[in-house]
């Protein structure tokens, strides 16, 4: 990514608005996984959800991505609930979880392709780029099923480079993803906070120095 | 491009890429028709009575096993996740969906009807009735269909408990269908038959989609 | 030959549209059968021949 | 003895050798086809007398009868060599196997669509429920069923394998198909329709048929040949003797 | 307890608990007897003459789709890779798979088929050969469908494909079995067909569970 | 894992033999991953399968493990092909890849008891201890869908400590481990190299310092 590309991005996201998640609780199966849990995501903050297996990072993040109502309290984007906002908030938010969302039968290039279908902005030329900064030039016509894990899971990340929100949430992005790939994603993810974006992301990987980084400890309560 | 376009497009590739996709619900009609005189009795004139029931029944059930992967695929891999995600109308979804699977499976059918309804034998002035009542029954089986595969999608052997769903929804559809085309046979009047399909079709266009929308929504929330 | 005139050899007797039917038939399958392979390999050779330019254009 | 087979099987494995073996071989085919088809079809079109009966649709035996064999013997050989490359792991059956599918499938659908076509004049019906009819049917099906295996899986070992499979389990089940559809259809219904019973054929009506058959079996092998050729070409692109070979001009022809 | 046992034992604890496994292909037994007096005509006599026809096809059908989820679950989750990774024998597991889908779809399906007759107004002294055909027919048709299973569990919309290779492989089951129960009907001779499914059913087990060992094994090497 | 267990497993391991690749190559679409790689495993050996994402770590391990036959080259066990002492080496061997077997029906324990149901000698009791040791104590009795990506993960591992094979070939394990996890399974591996197993292993996590440990660098032939 070239700087003036971060520069513009830079100037896009000025008017990024605050998440804030106010006294949500939720509880699966009887048992409490958070309660009461507040928490303001800010320009240019990245934070890290933390906490052993099946603390309740997955399930936080869906709910601040909007994507389960299944809790109590409320999260707000702008100062109003984001089930009321959704559509203006979806447009800002890009949520990346588990599942890729990657079509074997498809290749690279295409499945980017329709990934960023909502943003008639994006370019063609910006998705070659974008799969080559992710090292899978030479593959955007190789149906996704012939790729390794890591290889797949990289067609995934290549949104992060084309897709122009301010707000990332990520589920474990790093998952299966080489020492390179891991020191690329680090990479992005200071980029995008230096350039007024915002990350919201689980992960067991410590990331490495960026000054925003915020940790979020959810634990367990039995 | 909308996403809703950019889907259809590239579930089109898809059916494009397997052609299995289109053209295994077309063999299993042709084999269901042939089941029958297997079974039953090869007498023509025998066949002749049954073919309309026959056929209608025969395109009934490859429709049925053709839904099945309508949007199973979509939320095993997480598309249908980052469906919900985008913030884009699922009702618009819903029906783009439907539509990809009528080309895929209902049109093809409609074409070739007529000439296997010649191996069972079909009088001869059934054939324009045979093809119109497909033509407007088709779709609505699609549509109906997608409300019973999106409610299903998440199920493990939903295959199964889809047909369930379904197939109650279907028999007015089957009745109007096979009457027509019955009727069409001994020379009687079936227009009034096609009118019911036809406002049956308007009517499944407008409401089926709000079904979807709603039954994919439960796929997601964990 | 059998048939008194080429008419009568078209016609075949009221049978001429079912027999010429068949064999037109069969023609075409035959054909796309013998051309599709023969298509096939040129499209091959082509294209290989174009890799192996394109490498020995690398290579020097 | 048992070293020279030997000898055989381990060329019969080698790609460069089939392929060199098969241009030599091809004309030997491809000419002979020719000469027999023209013949046979001139012959049974202008000169063989009409059958007292059915007149001049009768004609169409000389591809309905061949194409019908050829559609049944197809399926064994594609069982076959799908077989051996199970058995030995030979890539050169499965390309043998892969190749025969679609022309098999292609004769198949011959007799069938010839057999519909006769039948209109003869039974005034394009379609009866006949056993050996229903059989042929059932054929095209299996063949459509190895087809479309044999490109399923994400492997192209994978897919020939399971295209053997399927192919075995149907060479066991074709006579019982056969059987149970004969004796399903004279149970059922007294044959009214049945296909006319082998008259003893005049000689003037029969040799072209001979001819005929033998010119489909050699068309058969061209096709096979030319199909597995291209097979081939493609799987030992990378080697040497292909690379010399789409260098010459020879190679182009 | 050998692996064999235990995952027949473990298939069945998973058949008990979703009990849609075995109840959905009754159900869809039964519809498709429902749907046919609908579409053909609901006349006692006549549907008495295509009773035995109409019940073996449609015992026939929900068969096939029960068979799509045979293997298709193992493979997806990895199950099958630790069976091949195991080392025990291969043909036991397809047989002790086979088996486990008889009794999850054949045997409760040949329990009700005499009831559901009933509803067809199947003559009354074919009731007997109606069970025993179904007897001794669908251990043939899960062995056989087990093969078509094996080849496409690692396929993609598999259920067609599954149709397409297995229907004409069950031709000779639905001949016998449906002319037994007509001839029953008839009052005529028919431990000829018993005998014929009889033999067939030996020959089926032993020589399907190869093919199945053969085909299991492509769906793992990568 | 008490001393005198591990004590009993050294004992138990001392029939290991030696797993050797001989000169093993493997392509796939016309890209060489390895071309003539020789590698000896002896007991007590710890090999971490290192290189970028494709570069054929899996592949490799699944060679190793028998359960990839398209390769050249030979791999023995005690100076025999795998393949023809297969059922003695799968004995000997535990392989757990990206797939982990886990039926989300199911409960932990009854995950657990299929895994081993291959060796008798394995108790009951062993299997509720090895839950409460990957800290799954008091979801033993809990469907596995309703567990975090971890705890499922953890329910795979639990086999570790229940199956008595001393070579372990293990893909990406320590994928959605959370820290305490990942310190726990670096602590089991460690452990059974120094009671006389063999580990072979692929993850893109820096394994700490276990004295046994060598690297295996897969690179990228282009
Ligand atoms: C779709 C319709 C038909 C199919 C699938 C069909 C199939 C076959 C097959 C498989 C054979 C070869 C049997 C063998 O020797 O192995 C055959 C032979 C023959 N068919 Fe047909 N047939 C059809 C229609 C007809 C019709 C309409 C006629 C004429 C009335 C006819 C006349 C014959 C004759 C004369 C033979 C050669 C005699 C013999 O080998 O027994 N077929 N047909
Ligand atoms: N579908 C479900 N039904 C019921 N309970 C669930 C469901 N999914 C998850 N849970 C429970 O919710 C808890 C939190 O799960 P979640 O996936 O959020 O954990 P996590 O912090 O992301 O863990 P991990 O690090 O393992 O990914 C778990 O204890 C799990 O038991
Ligand atoms: N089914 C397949 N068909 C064709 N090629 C494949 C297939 N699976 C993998 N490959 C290719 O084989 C190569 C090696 O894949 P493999 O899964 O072994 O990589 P890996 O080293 O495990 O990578 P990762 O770290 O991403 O898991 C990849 O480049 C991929 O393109
Ligand atoms: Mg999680
Ligand atoms: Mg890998």
């Amino acid at each position: 990514m070239t700087p003036s590309a971060s520069l513009e991005q830079s100037n896009r996201f000025t008017h990024f608005c605050d998440l804030i998640a106010h006294n949500v609780s939720c509880e699966r199966d009887d048992r409490i996984l958070f309660e009461n849990l507040s928490l303001t995501v800010q320009k240019g903050d990245l934070i890290q959800l933390v906490g052993p297996n099946g603390a309740g990072k997955t399930t936080l993040l869906r709910l601040m991505a909007g994507l389960n109502q299944d809790f109590q309290g409320e999260v707000h984007w702008h100062g109003e609930n984001i089930q009321r906002c959704y559509q203006d908030y979806a447009r800002q938010r890009l949520y990346i979880g588990h599942l890729s969302a990657i079509k074997k039968v498809l290749t690279p290039l295409e499945n980017l392709r329709w990934f960023v279908s909502s943003w008639p902005e994006v370019k063609e030329a910006d998705l070659w780029q974008a799969l080559a900064d992710v090292t899978l030039a030479g593959y955007e016509d190789v149906p996704c099923q012939q790729l390794s894990a890591g290889q797949q899971r990289r067609v995934a990340l290549a949104r992060l480079l084309v897709t122009p929100t301010p707000l990332w949430i990520l589920d474990e992005p790093f998952t299966a993803l080489d020492k390179e790939g891991v020191a690329w994603l680090e990479d992005q993810l200071a980029r995008h906070v230096a350039a007024g974006g915002t990350v919201l992301i689980t992960s067991h990987h410590a990331l490495s120095d960026i000054p925003a980084l915020r940790y979020i400890e959810l634990g367990m309560h039995k | 491009m909308s996403l809703v376009t950019a889907t259809i497009k590239r579930d089109l590739v898809i059916a494009a890429r397997n052609p299995g996709e289109w053209l295994n619900p077309l063999m299993f009609f042709l084999m269901v028709l042939a089941l029958f005189p297997l079974a039953v009795d090869p007498d023509p004139n025998f066949l002749a009575k049954i073919a309309a029931g026959v056929v209608w029944v025969a395109a009934l059930l490859s429709t049925l096993l053709s839904l099945d992967s309508l949007f199973k695929a979509d939320v095993e891999d997480g598309t249908l996740e980052q469906w919900l995600a985008s913030g884009e109308s699922l009702y618009a979804m819903a029906l783009g969906k439907a539509f990809t699977h009528w080309c895929i499976s209902g049109l093809p059918l409609t074409i070739v009807a007529p000439l296997l309804a010649l191996m069972m034998n079909l009088p001869e002035n059934a054939y324009s009735a045979l093809f119109f009542s497909l033509l407007l029954g088709t779709p609505i089986l699609s549509l109906l269909g997608a409300v019973g595969a999106a409610l299903t999608a998440g199920v493990r052997s939903g295959g199964l408990l889809l047909s369930l769903v379904i197939l109650p929804l279907y028999t007015p559809i089957l009745i109007f269908g096979a009457s027509a085309v019955y009727h069409a046979g001994i020379e009687m009047e079936y227009l009034g038959q096609l009118g019911f399909l036809a406002s049956f079709l308007c009517m499944a266009m407008t409401l089926t989609p709000f079904a979807v929308a709603g039954a994919l929504k439960l796929n997601l929330s964990r | 030959m059998y048939f008194d005139n080429f008419a009568d050899f078209l016609a075949m007797g009221k049978h001429g549209f079912y027999v010429w039917l068949c064999y037109g038939i069969t023609a075409v399958v035959i054909v796309v059968n013998i051309i599709a392979p023969m298509l096939q390999r040129k499209k091959l050779i082509e294209q290989q021949a174009r890799l192996q330019r394109r490498e020995k254009n690398n290579a020097s | 003895m048992w070293e020279a087979l030997k000898r055989l099987y381990h060329r019969m494995g080698s790609p460069k050798w089939f392929y060199e073996i098969s241009t030599r071989w091809l004309p030997w085919f491809a000419i002979p086809a020719g000469l027999c088809l023209i013949v046979g079809t001139v012959w049974g079109l202008a000169f063989a007398p009409a059958d007292y009966q059915q007149g001049n649709s009768f004609r169409i035996i000389y591809i309905h009868v061949p194409a019908a064999l050829l559609a049944q013997s197809a399926f064994a050989m594609m069982a076959m060599a799908g077989a051996v490359f199970l058995i030995w792991r030979m890539k050169m059956a499965a390309w043998v196997a892969a190749s025969i599918a679609p022309i098999g499938a292609s004769f198949c659908f011959l007799a069938l669509i010839t057999g519909a076509i006769w039948g209109k004049p003869t039974w005034g019906t394009w379609w009866v429920w006949d056993a050996r009819l229903t059989s042929m049917l059932l054929l095209l099906f299996l063949y459509f069923g190895v087809m479309a295996l044999q490109q399923a899986m994400d492997t192209e070992d994978n897919s020939a394998k399971a295209g053997a499979i399927l192919s075995l389990v149907g060479l066991v089940n074709i006579p019982i198909i056969k059987y149970s559809v004969d004796w399903w259809n004279t149970l059922h219904q007294p044959a009214t329709l049945t296909l006319t019973e082998k008259p003893a054929m005049a000689t003037e009506m029969l040799i072209p048929l001979l001819i005929m058959i033998a010119g489909f079996y050699l068309l058969f092998a061209t096709l096979v040949f030319l199909r597995t050729r291209n097979k081939i070409l493609w799987h030992e692109r990378k080697k040497s003797w292909v690379n010399k070979l789409i260098q010459t001009p020879a190679g182009r022809s």
